[in-house]
């Protein structure tokens, strides 16, 4: 059941992510982004992840994605030309992704994994609520980072403003 | 299911992604590949988290939910600040480092 | 012959899956009627009387709209984006119907040795997961309305979407209050720990902010800008015709029967009723036709707000004081001790 | 998968077989006489000028920028919430810190009238 789960989700988010890099319009393109966002919240809750799963789909699919929507009517209500400067630049791009792919693929794939030495199995998650264990965590072991993420998110809001508030004062 | 499925599926969608951004000439779409990496990264970090059994990589998650907050946030406005004063949506044509 | 337990879940859930969307499908049909009695009285008209006054004939109301709207031609204009013109209605009536799998609707009964559970699914992040469900359903507008090739259309997506991103934030803050006490996101969970209280006792403010916030975000009036008939004709739904439109008005109604259950579930105690008397469902339907006239009431008693007022009260008096109400909680509650 | 959420991917399923269904329906059934001025862009019986993809305005770029910085907000307050009862004082001078680092931003992208709608 959990790899049928699996692959159903798996070749969606493949043929989706696909779908960003090839299609030409870029509302398309988003859509497809969303379709990846959502298929990968699936595979995290596959993962005994949902509390991530929510915040992906809120976030990176609710709110990044609009963003993205929103510029994209802001500024080419056209398609996407694709004839780029340089002609030959698009097969060796291709190469060089793929090799990429292959890469990572091969790398990650003969590493071996250490034994599983956490606390945290899947039916202790359940069982205490993982919103809760990752609170817990989040709130005493990574306080500082997330303090951190405070500033992080006050420096994006002063440089937003400073961005796109220019051509009304001058 | 084993980690390698995870794992294996990362790796796919971040070349994916780094395709996408060599590949394309919008800035929008070249966005959306690095977005794409950035989730390969996070499914490689929960993927990890939960057969390592430690929760860790799911902080880390959120984390990196921020930082991609933040940076769509400041890089889409800089695409726009860009496409006011040079009329193009194409990075082939913004080469010049001085605007 | 036993079956697999894996078999089994599956299939209860597809029966109760699709009870629920049966049961919401009826809700909305009547609503629709049910909502022109009231504003007929509210205006002191008459309402619909073409099919039959109020009595037992009125019933065919909704089933004579529902056939009209069926054989009506299904226009697609000529410039509109095939794709997203086609799926936009599928997603807004989508996210509105999914939400509900977490909502519990009765306390569980166990009949002939068979525990029957009246949610789908009861999962410990429900909350959450309402919001993400909520935030995905811009989607249906923005592309709906983008999708038509219409100015008008295209202003109105965008002016509902920039007003539900901004209420959304709200929302979800207006919330918090209640987890506080709750310590929970299983919303089976928050229902039973009311069982002698409710939470709109501690969290009067909360409900408000939670309530504007959530009729904002549906769209309602005084929030109505991104239908705004007299300006707008009708906005992102301009162009959509025969059921395509009607899933769009679906939708809407909808989410009013959605967020009148999430008030009465987070705020009013669910299916928790006093003194015992009267099955849960009676309780949960009486609260949930309390917020639904409210709605209404708002709707016909208060003039539309102007955009700049829309937005400047969410960004600077709904989100201040959503924040507000969480950090008075957290003093109370530290200073009580509990 | 954990099976608790094996029902809200059923019903999913339903879902979209349900508004797949309503959709084809709609394609199927009613009328089709199309003509040109049917199925051109609807302007209160004016003939449409110009493209409906125009620019918009950069207000509504602005509010969904910052409608993404404070839906963070929203996914720590939530876990931080569930938890307060354990939490307590503590609790509450973290988030403090946290929310007063945000209000300064929020403070100034008021006074910068980013709120505004002109």
């Amino acid at each position: 059941m959990d790899l049928i789960v699996f692959y159903l989700f798996a070749t969606l988010a493949v043929i989706a992510a696909l779908g960003v890099v090839a299609l030409r319009n870029p509302v398309h393109a988003a859509l497809c982004l969303a379709v990846v966002f959502i298929s990968l919240a699936a595979l995290y809750v596959l993962l005994s992840a949902p509390f991530v799963a929510a915040a992906q789909v809120m976030i990176y699919a609710g709110a990044i994605l609009i963003l993205f929507v929103f510029v994209i009517m802001l500024l080419s209500p056209g398609v996407d030309q694709g004839a780029g400067a340089l002609k030959w630049q698009r097969p060796l791009a291709a190469v060089f992704g793929l090799a990429l792919a292959v890469e990572l693929i091969l790398v990650l794939a003969s590493a071996v994994l250490p034994a599983a030495r956490g606390q945290y199995t899947p039916e202790r998650l359940a069982q205490i609520g993982d919103v809760q264990a990752i609170g817990a965590l989040l709130f005493t072991d990574f306080l500082l980072p997330f303090e951190i993420t405070s500033l992080l998110l006050l420096v994006a809001m002063v440089g937003v403003i400073v961005l796109a508030k220019k051509r009304v004062r001058s | 299911m084993t980690v390698n499925h995870f794992v294996i599926l990362s790796a796919l969608l971040f070349g994916i992604g780094a395709l996408g951004v060599l590949v394309r000439r919008n800035p929008l779409i070249m966005f959306m590949g690095i977005e794409l990496m950035l989730n390969a990264v996070n499914l490689a970090f929960v993927a990890f988290s939960r057969f390592l059994q430690s929760l860790d990589g799911q902080v880390f998650v959120f984390l990196v939910l921020t930082v991609a907050a933040a940076e769509v946030a400041v890089g889409l406005a800089i695409i726009v600040a860009l496409f006011r004063t040079r009329a193009t949506v194409d990075v082939d044509e913004v080469s010049g480092l001085k605007g | 012959m036993s079956l697999d337990p894996l078999v089994i879940t599956i299939i209860e859930a597809l029966v109760k899956s699709i009870v629920v969307i049966v049961g919401l499908l009826t809700a909305f049909a009547y609503l629709t009627l049910v909502e022109r009695y009231v504003v007929a009285k509210i205006q002191s008209r008459i309402g619909p009387n073409r099919v039959g006054a109020i009595g037992p004939i009125a019933v065919l109301q909704p089933i004579a709209d529902a056939l009209k709207m069926i054989f009506k031609e299904d226009i697609w204009p000529a410039q509109a984006d095939q794709v997203a013109y086609t799926i936009a209605p599928g997603i807004a009536v989508g996210t509105a119907l999914v939400a509900w799998a977490v909502i519990p609707l009765n306390p569980s009964l166990t009949i002939a040795g068979y525990k029957i559970d009246f949610y789908i699914a009861d999962v410990n992040v429900a909350l959450l997961y309402l919001l993400a469900i909520g935030s995905l359903g811009v989607y249906g507008i923005v592309l709906g309305g983008w999708s038509s090739n219409n100015k008008y259309s295209l202003l109105g997506a965008l002016r509902s979407t920039a007003q539900m991103v901004s209420y959304e934030i709200s929302l979800g803050l207006g919330l918090v209050g209640v987890l506080m006490i709750s310590g929970s996101l299983s919303l089976v969970d928050i229902v039973q720990k009311q069982a002698t209280v409710w939470n709109v006792v501690w969290q009067p403010l909360g409900l408000i902010v939670y309530f504007i916030a959530a009729t904002a975000e549906i769209n309602r009036l005084p929030f109505d800008l991104p239908e705004a008939e007299t300006e707008l004709v009708a906005g992102f739904a301009t162009e959509y015709s025969s059921l395509k439109w009607a899933l769009f008005y679906m939708a809407e109604y909808i989410n009013m029967i959605t967020i009148s259950v999430i008030a009465s579930t987070l705020f009013l105690g669910g299916y928790q009723g006093p003194f015992g008397i009267l099955p849960g469902f009676h309780w949960l339907f009486l609260k949930i036709a309390f917020f639904i006239f409210v709605l209404m009431w708002i709707r016909y008693t208060f003039p539309r707000f102007r955009y700049d007022q829309l937005m400047r009260f969410g960004w600077k008096v709904l989100l201040p004081l959503a924040l507000a109400n969480i950090f008075v909680t957290a003093i109370v509650m530290v200073v009580l001790g509990r | 998968m954990p099976i608790d959420y094996l029902p809200i991917l059923v019903m999913v399923v339903v879902v979209i077989a349900f508004a797949a269904i309503a959709l084809t329906f709609s394609a199927l059934t009613g009328p089709r006489r199309p003509n040109p001025s049917k199925l051109s862009p609807y302007e209160s019986g004016m003939p449409p000028f110009g493209s409906a993809r125009r620019r918009i305005s950069i207000k509504y770029y602005l509010t969904a920028v910052l409608f993404i910085l404070f839906d963070i907000e929203i996914i720590f307050f939530y876990p931080w919430a569930v938890l307060f009862r354990q939490l307590q004082l503590f609790g509450l001078i973290e988030m403090a810190v946290f929310v007063i680092v945000l209000l300064v931003g929020y403070v100034y992208i008021w006074k910068k009238g980013g709120f505004d709608w002109d």
